[in-house]
């Protein structure tokens, strides 16, 4: 087994044990600090697969930027101490026949795709370089788009904010 | 600038029966006696009339007149029975720097005085102390319980002249 | 659109917190960093001083007044004395008031110094705090060198003092002047007039002097907000008629009149013009016996009596009831910190929780003084 | 040679080196936070007209190893309704985020942790975990202050992030490198390659470039001094209103923890400063070791260089701390999202100007 191989299962480990901490913690604080480390285990496979950029963009946005928001939002909007913030198991009926459907497309998807290993990048060091240039020659329209998209989003929220 | 006397004038013509009259008095002082549920209406008057202008309460002063009958108990204590409290108002006024001093007498048993906490907001913590050390229940006071003690002090008021220690405070011993 | 329900949140700052000079508790209602309500809570420093003087003799009570102010202990003992001394009768010899006036000066200096040291450590400025208490150990040195005692002095007695002055007194007390100045003018640069600092206290809890008068404000709080009203001049005690100087007010240098800048300046302004008194008086002193006046035995007619005196924190006064004993019937005492410290709900409304330790050092309270 | 090449070359093993490689920094912060806790308490007595620590050794030299060893016998005190697991994990969250910043510093041209193309960007994303560890102390006290003082450095941090990294992208525009490694290589020879004096670019750009990079050395040393937590933005542990902001509670060796991570962070950001803008490693004047022909000598001498820089920095944050007094909250934030942000959106639109034409 090459180092390679190992940070990726621990990664995985990572992924899985926190993704599972998220989704049955009761404990509301709980699940958004496990969900840092699910950002923190992707950003291992992006870094695992050449992606540096997209790791440290996943880093500074997820794990700088949402959860910190997300953790602020929890912290201020309960009464501070007073109350225990617990979630709890609710439509378990409903739930599980939607679950039961979207696993079994997904399995059939994945089941019938026929995977193909991408050739090995010559230099994933400089993706940085490859990825300014195509966003700002290719698909400069559309990066131009995506901003203003955001700028109407952050102009929105302070209006919001304001009332 | 006004004489005692003058003042004095004054409040006996504005208000009559609720002013008493000159509380004997001896060093320095001239005060004037005032009926315990008239004092608000009077400190209203001293403070707005033009002429007098007492924006300043300088001092609110709460004491156990002593003057009932000692009553001695078999361990040795005393306490008082009947007698009087009086609360002391010294006011003064900032701009035409003539002051004068107020007195109120009140029976113990029923030690109930208008406050004045809206006249002058000084007198908002000087008659919630004056509650706590002599125990005068002040009217229509904004927030009338202790200050200095505790709050759940049952042991009575302690700058009367006949209060006693209590033996226990929360369990502990007194003195421990 | 509805609106968001939001609850109030209850921080209590004290009775164990680095900023509330002393054991006060405050209890903040909050909404976020918003005060929405201030409500202080009293009393955990209580001796029931007003009862024990009831218990004691008249010049027994000189050590225990020194406890209630415990930072400018000089300053209770003159205004007790000159309670007592006018209830009696008394005409304390001109080198009495002289030394009586040097030490209430000394203490004022030395308080203002305390206030205006942790006033820049409230804000976060450290460095000043310990410029301050370096002068201001010079002058416990001088006191000690006086009567033996760098805080709680029992130097002036009814009728007179302890002990004269040293016979080095008058030379180091002298000396110590002009570095004084230097140091003034250094706090000013280092804190005074630094953008930050004037950031943070003008404009903030500013106090209207009308409410200041409601409340019953005095000293440098209220001359802070503009009036003129200093009983060294106003109501005259001892010999400072025979001085020349000033009454700073407050002129809203870097914001509005009675803002805390206005409060903290006005505490070195107030320095400045010590150091004048003290440069008169001391080279004015005369020869004379300090103890002839002390009566043997002390007892007052009967009677009431208040007397107030320029404290170091406003107008300090003992309200003294007698009935011809060797005891007081009744001693009840103005205590300034007390009053002002029923004041801070007031001036902290709509601020931010930063601006309550602002405004809490700004008014400059001794909690040995407001639980007496 | 790399010393992570030096290390292979002596175990042949590629994981071995990379755990030696990666400890170094250790072995550079904890006798760093010694030193420093000694020099703030001696940089503070001094410019307070005393004389501080002189008991311990030689001029209090000792004073540190003290302090060690008292935090080491403290009770590990956990207050009864704290959130336990939060508590216990917090304090090595922060560090962790602390240190991982390490990992692409350049020591010298013989060490840096890992030498990563986007090292700038990366210290912005590992300070994610910083924010993240100080939010789950807040929490995980369960008192009001230290929620108080969480929330409001967690603001502070991310808040002040911004014009970090509006500078860092202005830097970017200079230099068009991320890595920091090749930053401090390029700005050799002299210190007006320095980045500071408009770095190793040519003609007349370079002369027009030095302002502006004046302004963006100044907001950048201002933001970090925030990201930091250092007087007068301390807001979040100031001692006056907060107790002690999201470290109250803690005790014994998980408070010398953060206490570690937060002098480990003033180096950090001091280092990364004069890594971008003074040349990092090296030196202003040329080195011994090529005028006496020992090569072996040069990477010694840039790790002193670097030292040096870096201590100087934090020499002045300490001065600053002992001289200014502290902003309030909302002048804070008013300070970052008024000022140094529309300040630095400026300066970058100018120099990405000057680089054009």
């Amino acid at each position: 087994m090459t180092y390679y191989t190992f940070a990726f299962y621990a990664f995985a480990a990572i992924i899985l044990l926190s993704a599972y901490a998220v989704v049955t913690s009761k404990n509301v604080i709980y699940s958004a600090f496990s969900l840092m480390l699910t950002f923190f285990g992707v950003a291992g496979f992006y870094a695992l697969l050449g992606a540096d950029f997209i790791a440290i963009v996943q880093l500074i946005v997820y794990v700088g930027g949402i959860l910190t928001l997300m953790l602020f939002g929890v912290m201020l909007t309960n009464k501070i101490t007073e109350t225990e913030i617990k979630t709890g198991v609710f439509q378990v009926l409903p739930a599980s026949i939607i679950i039961g459907m979207f696993s079994g497309v997904l399995i059939a998807s994945i089941s019938n795709n026929r995977w193909t290993v991408a050739e090995k990048l010559n230099n994933p060091q400089n993706s940085l370089v490859g990825i300014g240039s195509i966003l700002m020659n290719e698909y400069i329209l559309i990066f131009e788009l995506l901003g203003v998209l955001l700028l109407i989003a952050l102009i929105g929220a302070a209006s919001i904010a304001r009332k | 600038m006004k004489t005692p006397q003058e003042i004095f004038e004054i409040l006996k013509q504005k208000f009559g029966e609720s002013v008493i009259g000159f509380a004997d008095n001896k060093l320095l002082e001239f005060a004037i006696e005032i009926a315990p549920l008239a004092i608000a209406e009077v400190g209203y008057f001293l403070r707005d009339d033009s002429e007098l202008l007492f924006d300043n309460l300088i001092l609110l002063s709460a004491l156990d007149d002593m003057t009932g009958k000692k009553v001695t108990e078999e361990d040795g204590s005393f306490r008082f029975e009947g007698g009087t409290l009086s609360v002391i108002y010294h006011i003064e006024s900032t701009s035409s720097r003539h002051k004068i001093v107020l007195k109120v007498v009140v029976p113990k048993e029923n030690a109930e005085i208008e406050s004045v906490a809206y006249v002058w907001n000084h007198a908002n913590w000087e008659e919630r102390e004056a509650f706590d050390m002599i125990g005068i229940k002040f009217l229509n006071h904004p927030n009338m319980i202790r200050i200095l003690m505790p709050y759940n002090w049952d042991a009575g008021y302690p700058l009367r002249k006949d209060y006693k220690n209590p033996e226990f405070y929360e369990g502990m011993k007194v003195p421990y | 659109m509805s609106v968001l329900k939001t609850e109030e949140m209850i921080l209590n700052m004290g009775p164990q917190h680095p900023s509330t000079h002393g054991v006060l508790r405050l209890e903040l209602e909050l909404d976020g960093e918003l005060i929405i309500d201030v409500k202080p809570h009293v009393g955990y420093l209580h001796r029931c001083f007003e009862k024990h003087c009831e218990a004691l003799t008249y010049p027994q009570i000189v050590p225990y007044v020194d406890r209630m102010d415990y930072l400018a202990a000089m300053y209770n003992e003159f205004g007790y004395a000159v309670t007592v001394e006018r209830m009696l009768g008394i005409q304390v010899p001109e080198r009495v008031e002289y030394i009586r006036v040097i030490m209430g000066e000394f203490q004022r200096i030395a308080s203002h110094l305390v206030a205006v040291g942790t006033y820049g450590l409230d804000i976060g400025a450290f460095t000043p705090f310990l410029y301050c208490f370096r002068d201001r150990e010079r002058i416990l040195s001088l006191f000690e060198m006086t009567c033996g005692a760098r805080l709680l002095y029992n130097y002036i007695w009814v009728g007179g003092l302890s002990h004269d002055l040293h016979p080095d007194f008058l030379r180091l007390a002298k000396e110590f002047l002009p570095d004084f100045k230097n140091t003034l003018s250094e706090l000013n640069n280092l804190l005074s007039y630094n953008k930050i600092f004037t950031e943070r206290t003008a404009n903030v809890g500013v106090l209207p002097l009308d409410t200041a008068i409601n409340y019953g404000v005095t000293g440098p709080n209220l001359r802070a907000s503009g009036l003129k009203w200093d009983l060294r001049k106003d109501d005259p005690y001892s010999i400072y008629d025979k001085f020349d100087f000033d009454i700073p007010v407050g002129q809203g240098w870097y914001g509005t009149v009675g803002d805390c800048w206005d409060r903290y300046y006005l505490r070195v302004l107030e320095m400045e013009q010590s150091v004048k008194i003290l440069e008169q008086a001391l080279v004015q002193i005369p020869d004379g016996n300090i103890s002839e006046a002390i009566p043997k035995r002390i007892k007052p007619p009967e009677g009431q009596i208040y007397t107030r005196v320029e404290n170091p924190r406003g107008e300090l006064g003992y309200f003294i009831v007698s009935k011809g004993g060797l005891q007081p019937h009744r001693v009840k005492v103005h205590a300034p910190s007390f009053i002002h410290l029923g004041l801070l709900g007031e001036l902290c409304k709509g601020h931010f929780v930063a601006d309550v330790i602002a405004i809490l050092g700004s008014i400059d309270i001794v909690l040995g003084e407001v639980d007496r | 040679m790399m010393i992570y090449d030096f290390f292979i070359s002596i175990f042949h093993n590629e994981l071995i080196a990379a755990f030696l490689n990666s400890i170094i920094p250790v072995a550079f912060i904890v006798p760093f936070a010694l030193f420093a806790v000694y020099l703030e308490r001696k940089v503070s007595a001094h410019m307070q007209d005393r004389l501080g620590p002189m008991r311990v050794g030689a001029h209090g030299w000792l004073q540190s190893f003290a302090d060690i060893l008292k935090l080491l016998q403290k009770e590990d005190i956990v207050a009864a309704k704290a959130d336990k697991k939060l508590f216990n994990i917090a304090p090595v969250l922060t560090f962790v985020g602390c240190y991982a910043v390490f990992a692409v510093i350049p020591f010298s041209s013989a060490y840096i942790g890992a030498n990563l193309d986007l090292g700038l960007l990366y210290i912005v994303a590992v300070s994610g975990f910083v924010v993240a560890g100080i939010l789950m102390a807040g929490w995980g006290s369960n008192n009001k202050y230290s929620l108080f003082g969480a929330v409001r450095s967690a603001a502070q941090i991310v808040s002040y992030e911004i014009p970090t990294t509006l500078v860092i992208i202005t830097i970017i525009i200079v230099t068009k490198s991320l890595n920091l490694y090749d930053l401090s290589v390029n700005q050799t020879s002299n210190m007006f390659n320095w980045m500071i004096f408009g770095g190793y670019v040519e003609g007349w750009h370079k002369i027009a470039l030095i302002p502006f990079m004046f302004i963006g050395f100044i907001i950048i040393y201002i933001s970090t001094l925030a990201e930091v937590n250092r007087t007068p933005f301390d807001i979040p542990e100031a001692e006056s209103e907060l107790v002690a902001g999201y470290h109250t509670e803690y005790s014994g060796m998980k408070f010398a923890m953060f206490f570690l991570a937060e002098y480990a962070n003033m180096f950090a950001v001091s280092a990364i400063v004069s890594a971008i803008f003074l040349g990092g490693f090296q030196s202003p004047f040329g080195y011994l070791g090529s005028t006496l022909n020992l090569p072996w000598l040069i990477p010694i001498e840039q790790f002193f260089w670097f030292a040096s820089k870096g201590i100087f920095f934090v020499f002045v944050q300490m001065w600053l701390r002992w001289t200014l007094p502290r902003l309030r909250v909302d002048q804070l934030m008013a300070m970052c999202w008024k000022y140094l942000i529309p300040i630095a959106v400026v300066n970058l639109l100018i120099v990405a100007l000057i680089m054009v034409l």
